[in-house]
């Protein structure tokens, strides 16, 4: 039904893509797999016109296409989700699905049909948030499903998912695959791209691999196993899946002073006051729904929100933080969820980001030599495989896993005493992700106390020693993770009270 | 706190702020309190309101139209020069003129989106154009007897009380409704805020970001020749040095209203309390008259300075 | 006239703005005169815009004040504010400058100058210093603001002038804005582009004294090499004038502020005035510079 | 070749060669135009004109450069430009002894300690009231212009010192001492801003001001840093300029100067949208409008047409400087080549937005 051969497409300095083909038929998955920057962005963006295909032809049922720009393709029955949240963040809810295609009556704007039918189309997808407010003032989680709310609204035939899942929690990913699923059997094609092995093999029945902007091969889904998968997408031999993941952690950390403890800390209309400490050398994990609250609560704790009520105490030292700059000072870092809005600047280069919490740490005066920021750079662009592997590349640049990691190396490299990380991991591909999980255990073990948010449950009870639970912006339980099973979070979740 | 939507509190604090402004002009001066002087106000800015609500969807956007003061002159002048000079009919000389205000904006827009110049270095280079062309028409100013424009310009629209609005006043009130209409009802208006939220976001998502930014540039490059084509009826006279600075005043005017320079936020309605704003300023130091030169620039900055401390304040409070 | 308070007159008086010092000395005369003469002022400036100037009669004419008096910005479009003004009966006296309305009842009189008589008492100046001089006489003239009317009627009643004889060549002209530094930037442009000048015609004092130093910067002597003549007569020009450096001045004067009290008056008590009144003016060459020096306030 | 090609990537390529052109032209029309004489012990010819009459706009540009870096913009610099001229004058004119070298010097310690003030009234406007830039420095824009008419009242204060003669008309070495001043503070700029992490951080705050936040950037202490330093620069401009005719008018001096400054940054590269910017871009774009003006005297276009030859002299700039504007061009005749230089995204993900 659609077919795109002999696709290149180069950016200044780099080949993105390079004589890549790629097929879809209806009523399939096709899932496009590669690591951070092996070009399956810039491939849906080809395809959709959202950049100009340098060659390659794009058919679609049997004729030439080539689309000026997304609005054609959206005209042609392309609809897309792209990878980073591309939406409006001045508009609400309900707009941002409607827009360029709103209800009308008597020509104008039918403002309440629009609000009923977003509302219907958010529940369809198990989101319960008003449709008036503003996407902005949302987490990203919840832009992620109002993006696809609108992408699947269309009758389209063609539905292009770019990482729709990286920051759902395995609730939504189940709501999601349902709609999906509802989709192809009606017919659509649907493109899939996902980080998550698991993901990819429950939902897809056809597997496309890049590498390096080139194209690997295209599988069936039943007739490959994810060990050759992984190996077709990093290029290595690999015994099994595990030799990439880390061994899962145990409760460590004993009795080791605490760094960082709150007494009924909480914000008005944010988070309730809630209780907890992290020790030296410990990682507490944070899990929760989506909208549960994880996001606020580090937030409170870097001071970028400021508290209106309880205390903190961090090192010896009880602080009430007045801004992030407070909370830097005494030893804490927060990698914030939305690297887009709140992390990076696209404007600089990949050096620039990494040395900036450094650097406005030491203030302007005291400038890091050039030559100590470039090393600084390329250690972390080795030890994360940041590509490509240039500190002089504008981060605006970089595709989104890769952007996500410079993001990483900003944090680790201020050595703070308490790391707080936002989902780290969001779009970073297996591999590095492994690394950046091992990365974190070595700093846990030097002493560093980390506070971890993810949305994947796995990876929470993976890492850390302890696992805090929230539930409608509440601290409920906190247990060690001896034996703990995300069902048994899950549990506790869902009862709000310690299992 | 009522539960305002936070995105009006500006507006509610401009209003809240005019209204004080109003209560103590009337205390203090005698003839305040004539319903007139109010309408007067309109009456007197009503073309920079046409302009403002033209800048207002520019701005939207996130560009900046800094032609418009220029494009008024032009406008003028061409509104004298044909009807005075080339003789033709009023009813033919202003659509000419709102045509080549379209125009330019047109022009303006097209080298803005295709060409991915800053709008500001664009539309300063229109500035110089229209001005210039002003000047190449005419550098004298040009009085205008002709019939139409004396009738439009001298005939009140009564409203009851004895108090009366002009005609100009009239269509700009219309032209804020239009606008008010296109921006919150058709799809126009909310590509126009989608593109100031995320350009490239507004792209992805396949709306018309080429069209609707021309169009933006061309609705800006109309409203200027009307304002001018409002500021004939004014003065009925043309002369390319009016209306110098104009783009500043339009510019703030939208600003004080609320909308937010960078785009994507802020309400036509915001521009006419922002013009209102300007407009009660300059009475009130009329009234006062006893200002000298250097004095009234600083009550005007001064004033502008408290409008906004207290805009900041009311809606910090209510936050 | 209107129903202001009391006995004393109370006069709105609409300036341009304070775009100059000339324009400076003459709103302090205005303000000196009036209160001199028991007046009350309503002053406004309009910030050289027109749009302004008609919001302040309109406003004055809400406060029915006695009598309004403004100098326009431009010589157009007072129609429709003049015809507010004569239906709520407030006499209206013009200064400084002319309108160009064909009804002349709009307004009861007019105080002021003419530019035009200005330019040509320039150029006469001109030709009968260089009345037997050989050869072309190659000027330079620097305007005023472009588009603003002493610039136009400056530039006119000079060309007028020096128009009926061929051997004046202006080859040299662009605008300095009226001001000192842009007299300067341009005058430097000049001496390295336009070859040999002999005289320079600057449409306001400014300007030539700005032009003076740029001569001066070539090695030339000004008043020497290039003579210079010069409208306004303010103090540092008729300074300049006395050292040699300036030619010629012609006075363009802005202390109309006690002629103005005086017809106001009048028009208040509705007595009849002449349709136009001339302020009294001169024009100094370099001797009476020198003696007006001392007096001179602005 | 290939040396040429690399040269034509760079981003200041294109104005430069505007610039070369618009001096061209003044060459075919006045022979003597590159000639530089020594005169009196200094050096003299139009070239050096454009440098001298261009410095103030130098300094103004400059320091708007780093206001636009952050995202802001300055209206105020004109009435800035007024205040400190007739501060200094003021000064001057009452000492008992014009020429006293102390007078002159404490009086432009004043003017730039006025005008440092008033840098950080905007300064503290913009970053801890938090009103938008254009607005607060609309206020000082409005209300400076009459301030600086209280200071001269008016009229336009005469001054005649020799001292203070010295900074925008007088000669250091035989070169303008304006030209001299004016690149020694493009250099401490430029040293201040890339040897210290100044730049970045300001580049940082003006790209995203929320990741800088959280960053640990002291966003609001760079902002003021930035406007005190806008003024500054604008103040010392004013000194010169007033000092260049010896006089002080406080109506025009610096009318409309934020115009001109904000297309010299914009001319040299800087997005008004913030981040990225370049000292040797404005100070390339405010040497192209000096220029242009002159070339307009040398030209001899009328006044009334003088605005058409800039507009259409901006217009062919910016045209000429748009990679949009180049790949269309060779669009046409041959297949696009990639396009480098700063703003390869911008130029690649524009190109995109605006198909
Ligand atoms: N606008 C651009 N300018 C220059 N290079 C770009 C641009 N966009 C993408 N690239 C480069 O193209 C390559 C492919 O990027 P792409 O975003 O397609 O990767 P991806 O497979 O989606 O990775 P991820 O899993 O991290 O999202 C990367 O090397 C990236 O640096
Ligand atoms: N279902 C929901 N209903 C109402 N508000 C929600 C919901 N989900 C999220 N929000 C709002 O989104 C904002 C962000 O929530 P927050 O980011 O703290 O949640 P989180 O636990 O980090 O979840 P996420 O997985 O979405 O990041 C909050 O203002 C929250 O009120
Ligand atoms: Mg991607
Ligand atoms: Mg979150």
């Amino acid at each position: 039904m659609l077919s795109m051969t002999g696709i290149r497409k180069e950016f200044p300095g780099v080949v993105a893509l390079d004589d890549v083909a790629f097929r879809m038929f209806p009523g399939e998955v096709h899932a496009l797999m590669g690591e951070n920057g092996a070009g399956k962005s810039t491939l849906i963006k080809v395809l959709t016109g959202a950049y100009h295909v340098d060659a390659g032809n794009i058919s679609l049922n049997g004729s030439a296409v080539r689309f000026a720009g997304p609005l054609q393709a959206q005209q042609a029955g392309i609809s897309t989700v792209y990878q980073e949240v591309n939406l409006c963040p001045n508009l609400s809810v309900a707009e941002n699905i409607f827009i360029g295609r709103e209800p009308r009556r008597l020509g104008r704007i039918h403002w309440t049909a629009m609000k009923n039918r977003s509302a219907e189309l958010l529940r369809r997808l198990d989101l319960d948030i008003d449709p008036g407010r503003e996407l902005g003032s949302c987490s990203i989680a919840v832009q992620q499903l109002v993006a696809i709310a609108r992408a699947v609204d269309v009758s389209a035939r063609v539905l292009v998912l770019d990482e729709p899942t990286s920051s759902l929690d395995a609730d939504e990913v189940a709501t999601l695959f349902g709609v999906v699923r509802t989709l192809r059997d009606q017919g659509m094609a649907i493109l899939f791209v996902s980080h998550f092995i698991e993901q990819v093999f429950a939902i897809s029945d056809r597997m496309t691999v890049l590498r390096n902007g080139k194209l690997v091969g295209e599988y069936r889904a039943s007739e490959i196993t994810p060990v050759d998968l992984v190996r077709a997408m990093i290029g290595r031999e690999l015994a099994t899946l595990d030799e990439l993941e880390p061994p899962r952690r145990r409760s460590g950390a004993g009795q080791a002073p605490v760094f960082a403890a709150t007494v009924d800390l909480g914000r008005k209309g944010n988070i309730e006051p809630f209780t907890l400490d992290i020790r030296e050398g410990e990682v507490v994990g944070l899990a929760g729904l989506l909208g549960s609250g994880r996001t606020e609560l580090v937030r409170l704790l870097f001071g970028a929100d400021r508290a209106d009520q309880g205390s903190l105490r961090l090192g010896e030292s009880t602080v009430h933080l007045r801004s992030p700059r407070a909370a830097i000072a005494r030893g804490v870092a927060f990698c914030p969820e939305n690297r887009k809005a709140d992390g990076l600047v696209e404007d600089l280069t990949v050096r620039e980001n990494i040395v900036l919490a450094l650097q406005a740490r030491r203030g302007w005066a005291r400038p890091l030599p050039r030559r100590r920021q470039e090393e600084l750079a390329r250690s972390f662009i080795d030890r994360l495989r940041i590509r490509p592997a240039d500190p002089e590349a504008l981060v605006g640049n970089l595709s989104g896993g890769n952007q996500q990691k410079v993001l990483l190396a900003r944090w680790l490299l201020t050595e703070p005493r308490l790391l707080i990380l936002d989902e780290p991991t969001r779009g970073i591909d297996i591999g590095a992700k492994a690394e950046i999980q091992k990365l974190i255990a070595e700093l846990a073990e030097d002493g560093m106390a980390v506070l971890f948010v993810s949305a994947e449950l796995e990876e929470v009870l993976r890492v850390s020693h302890q696992v805090a639970v929230l539930r409608d912006r509440a601290v409920v339980d906190r247990m060690p993770n001896e034996g703990l099973t995300p069902d048994m979070v899950l549990h506790t979740i869902a009862k709000g009270e310690a299992a | 706190m009522s539960p305002l939507d936070p995105r009006y509190l500006p507006i509610a604090a401009t209003v809240a702020i005019l209204l004080a402004a109003y209560v103590f002009g009337v205390g203090r001066y005698d003839a305040f309190s004539d319903g007139q002087v109010l309408l007067n106000i309109l009456v007197d800015n009503a073309f920079l309101l046409v302009v403002a609500v033209g800048m207002t969807f520019v701005i939207l956007t996130g560009g900046i139209d800094l032609s418009v003061g220029s494009v008024v002159a032009l406008a003028t002048v061409m509104c004298a020069v044909l009807t005075e000079q080339a003789g033709l009919p009023a009813v033919l000389v202003i659509p000419i003129v709102l045509a080549t205000g379209a125009l330019l904006g047109l022009g303006m827009g097209s080298v803005i989106h295709y060409f991915e110049i800053q709008p500001f270095v664009v539309t300063l280079a229109g500035m110089f154009l229209a001005r210039g062309l002003a000047y190449t028409l005419s550098t004298e100013s040009i009085s205008m007897d002709d019939g139409v424009f004396t009738a439009i310009a001298q005939t009140p629209v009564p409203l009851p009380g004895g108090l009366h609005l002009s005609i100009s006043a009239t269509i700009a009130v219309c032209v804020v409704l239009v606008a008010a209409y296109l921006l919150h009802y058709t799809r126009l208006g909310r590509t126009v805020y989608a593109i100031g939220g995320n350009k490239r976001s507004a792209f992805l998502m396949g709306l018309p970001v080429a069209r609707t930014r021309v169009t933006v540039y061309t609705i800006s490059g109309f409203c200027a020749a009307l304002g001018g084509v409002l500021l004939t009826f004014y003065t009925l006279s043309g002369n390319s040095l009016n209306a110098v600075g104009l783009e500043l005043d339009a510019i703030a005017a939208v600003v004080i209203g609320g909308t937010v320079l960078m785009g994507g936020f802020g309400f036509v309605l915001g521009t006419v309390l922002g013009v209102f704003v300007l407009g009660l300023i300059q009475t009130l130091i009329i009234f006062e008259g006893t200002l000298s030169s250097w004095w009234t620039r600083i009550a005007i900055g001064v004033m502008l300075l408290l409008f906004i401390l207290l805009q900041r304040l009311i809606v910090w409070r209510a936050r | 006239g209107g129903s202001g308070g009391g006995d004393s007159i109370t006069l709105g008086f609409a300036q341009v703005g304070a775009e100059s010092g000339w324009r400076t000395a003459n709103t302090k005369s205005v303000r000196q005169a009036a209160r001199d003469a028991g007046i009350e002022l309503k002053f406004s400036d309009a910030q050289q815009k027109q749009e302004n100037q008609i919001k302040a009669i309109r406003s004055f004419i809400q406060q029915r004040v006695d009598v309004i008096a403004f100098s326009p910005v431009v010589e157009s479009g007072w129609d429709t504010v003049l015809k507010e003004a004569q239906r709520a009966d407030i006499p209206v006296v013009l200064t400084d400058r002319a309108i160009d309305s064909p009804d002349t009842s709009l307004y009861e009189t007019f105080l002021g100058s003419d530019f035009v008589e200005e330019g040509r008492k320039a150029g006469r100046w001109v030709t009968e210093e260089f009345g037997d001089a050989e050869g072309t006489v190659r000027i330079a003239e620097l305007q005023g603001t472009t588009g603003s009317a002493p610039a136009n009627d400056r530039k006119q009643g000079f060309a007028e002038v020096i128009g009926n004889d061929a051997k004046y060549k202006i080859v040299a002209s662009q605008t300095g804005d009226f001001t000192r530094a842009k007299g300067k930037e341009v005058m430097e442009a000049f001496l390295k582009s336009a070859g040999e000048i002999d005289v320079l015609y600057a449409h306001n004092d400014d300007m030539a004294l700005g032009a003076i130093e740029a001569i001066e910067g070539a090695g030339l002597k000004p008043g020497e090499d290039i003579k210079i003549v010069s409208v306004d007569g303010v103090k540092d020009a008729l300074q300049a004038a006395a050292d040699g450096e300036i030619n010629y001045v012609v006075e363009c004067n802005p202390l109309l502020g006690p002629q103005l009290m005086d017809l106001v008056k009048k028009v208040a008590a509705g007595e009849q005035v002449p349709k136009r009144v001339e302020v009294e003016e001169t024009a100094f060459d370099q001797q009476a510079a020198e003696k007006a020096l001392p007096d001179r306030k602005y | 070749m290939t040396v040429l090609r690399s040269l034509a990537r760079h981003r200041l390529f294109w104005p430069a060669a505007v610039m070369a052109v618009l001096l061209a032209l003044n060459v075919a029309l006045t022979p003597s135009f590159f000639s530089i004489q020594v005169r009196d012990g200094h050096l003299y010819g139009s070239l050096i004109d454009i440098l001298r009459f261009g410095a103030p706009l130098i300094l103004v540009a400059l320091g708007m450069t780093l206001v636009v870096a952050t995202r802001g913009i300055d209206l105020s610099v004109g009435s800035v430009v007024a205040i400190s001229g007739a501060v200094a004058c003021l000064w001057i004119s009452e000492l008992p002894e014009q020429n006293s070298v102390a007078g002159v010097l404490a009086a432009l310690g004043i003017a730039l300690g006025v005008a440092l003030v008033l840098g950080l009234w905007n300064g503290f406007l913009v970053s801890v009231i938090g009103i938008q830039p254009i607005i607060a420095t609309l206020i000082l824009m409005v209300a400076g212009r009459g301030l600086a008419q209280l200071v001269t009242g008016g009229q336009i204060i005469t001054v005649n010192s020799g001292p203070y003669r010295l900074l925008g008309g007088g000669y250091w070495f035989g070169l303008p001492a304006s030209i001299i001043v004016a690149l020694g503070m493009v250099a401490a700029a430029a040293l201040l801003v890339r040897r210290s992490a100044l730049g970045m951080l300001v580049e940082s705050v003006g790209g995203n001001p929320e990741a800088s936040r959280l960053a640990g950037i002291r966003s609001r202490r760079i902002l003021v840093v930035v406007y005190a330093w806008c003024a500054l620069c604008a103040g010392l401009a004013g000194l010169m300029i007033s000092s260049n005719v010896s006089s002080a008018d406080g109506n025009n001096a610096g009318l409309w100067i934020e115009l001109d400054a904000i297309l010299a940054v914009v001319l040299g590269g800087t997005l008004l949208s913030g981040g990225r910017f370049s000292l040797g871009g404005t100070v390339l774009g405010a040497l192209l409008i000096q220029t242009l003006t002159t070339t307009v005297y040398t030209l001899g276009i009328p006044p009334e047409s003088t605005l058409l030859f800039k507009a259409l002299v901006v217009t062919a700039v910016c045209l000429i400087q748009s990679p949009a504007f180049r790949a269309r061009l060779s669009r046409r005749r041959r297949p696009p080549a990639p396009t480098a230089g700063r703003s390869q995204r911008d130029a690649a993900t524009e190109a995109e937005v605006t198909a």
